[in-house]
């Protein structure tokens, strides 16, 4: 199981902001997990398909396309911040 | 070195007060405070909501602070960041940093801020008359951030 | 756009609150206050006292605020300077720039802080544990004001 | 006549913080003054021969060693600067 996290437009669009997902075998970096979530359809396919609107991190630490996503990771997804 | 997200208001006076108490070595001290504007791309703000990633934002600004701190003479350094519901003329963010000498206070403080800008984990969301949007992330603060990276000391 | 010259101490907390309320079209207020250190040159200060040129002093930073005001968005600016006895932890001289964004406020704050260092007529008298002293001018002021002379915006 | 002030180590070291002074006909600019007053001697030569230890106002304005003086004018003397 990994935690999921959804913040601000992604949240709204989503509909959640959080969830606990079962990490499919095929899945092993970030990029795999996108791909399975993006296969859902729908709004799913629609926010996360551009990957230059969301950003990554996993465990609180910004991650890219090839991050390793393991059992027991938190992974957060989110537009670009715009702080300050 | 303290880090705060907090939905409640700040006072810049008393925060620079207690960093000049407690270190007498301290003779700069730069500041900064981003305050939420009535227009933004011309269009009426009445309101702006703040959203963070609890534990993760804390985090990243800790990260910057250290590398401002490796980068010049810090002395002290304080961020709060407010986040919830803010109306025009609230106060959003405050930057501190403590030091010797005013050159490393103000390239500090510049820093911290241009990273708060870019990485640190807060989204805004503003209401105009034709209703809430997400703010876009400008490219201007890219820059901002990205400049550091190209200047030395 | 306000300069003071006074004995009083002042409170940036204040100072910025009172800018930030009366226009909402303000972004971003850098601030930077100057503290009295407890050693200078290698020795102990256990107290200085700043003396100014009366008129003149106030003239000449106003003039300075012109000068950051053309080079720089400014919307409102504010320069507060202690004269008397000051200690170590004492707050000598704030300066308050409010722009609509973060770039031009603290460019026009360190610019006048530069300038303030180099040419506003104040004179610093150092006590030290060898008696009393008065203040050789810095070249490294010199040096942080010229770079604006060469530097774009 | 005019007014000369002087500050903080030139005003200790002359024991004056100002005088008026009835400007000699020779005086025709700022460089004439600093002679006049370095022609008494002392602790006014010591103090005032050496330009670049001493800055100079006129009329509350920087000025320089051809800036004119004329009666009426309010001249100051002082060291460099040390604000801040």
């Amino acid at each position: 199981m990994v935690t999921v996290l959804y913040f601000a437009r992604l949240r709204e669009a989503l509909g959640t902001a959080s969830e606990q997902l079962a990490l499919p075998e095929s899945v092993i970096d970030l990029a795999g997990l996108r791909q399975a979530l993006v296969g859902r359809g729908g709004a799913w396919a629609q926010e996360l398909a551009e990957m230059n609107r969301v950003r990554a991190a996993v465990n609180q630490e910004m991650a890219s396309a090839d991050t390793p996503v393991n059992d027991g990771d938190e992974v957060a997804f989110f537009p670009p911040v715009t702080g300050g | 070195m303290t880090v705060r997200i907090q939905t409640e208001d700040f006072d810049v006076g008393a925060e620079t007060a207690a960093m000049r108490k407690d270190n007498p070595s301290i003779g700069a001290i730069a500041s900064f405070v981003g305050v939420v504007r009535d227009m933004n791309e011309g269009d009426a703000v009445s309101e702006m909501t703040l959203e963070h990633y609890p534990r993760m934002t804390e985090r990243s600004i800790e990260q910057i602070i250290g590398q401002a701190r490796a980068r010049w003479n810090v002395i002290d350094a304080l961020v709060v960041h407010r986040v919830g519901v803010l109306k025009p003329t609230d106060q959003i963010v405050l930057v501190v940093i403590a030091s010797a000498h005013r050159g490393d206070a103000f390239a500090a403080c510049e820093f911290v801020m241009d990273y708060l800008k870019t990485q640190a984990p807060f989204w805004k969301k503003e209401r105009t008359r034709q209703g809430s949007r997400w703010v876009d992330a400008r490219g201007a603060d890219d820059v901002a951030a990205e400049r550091w990276q190209l200047k030395g000391r």
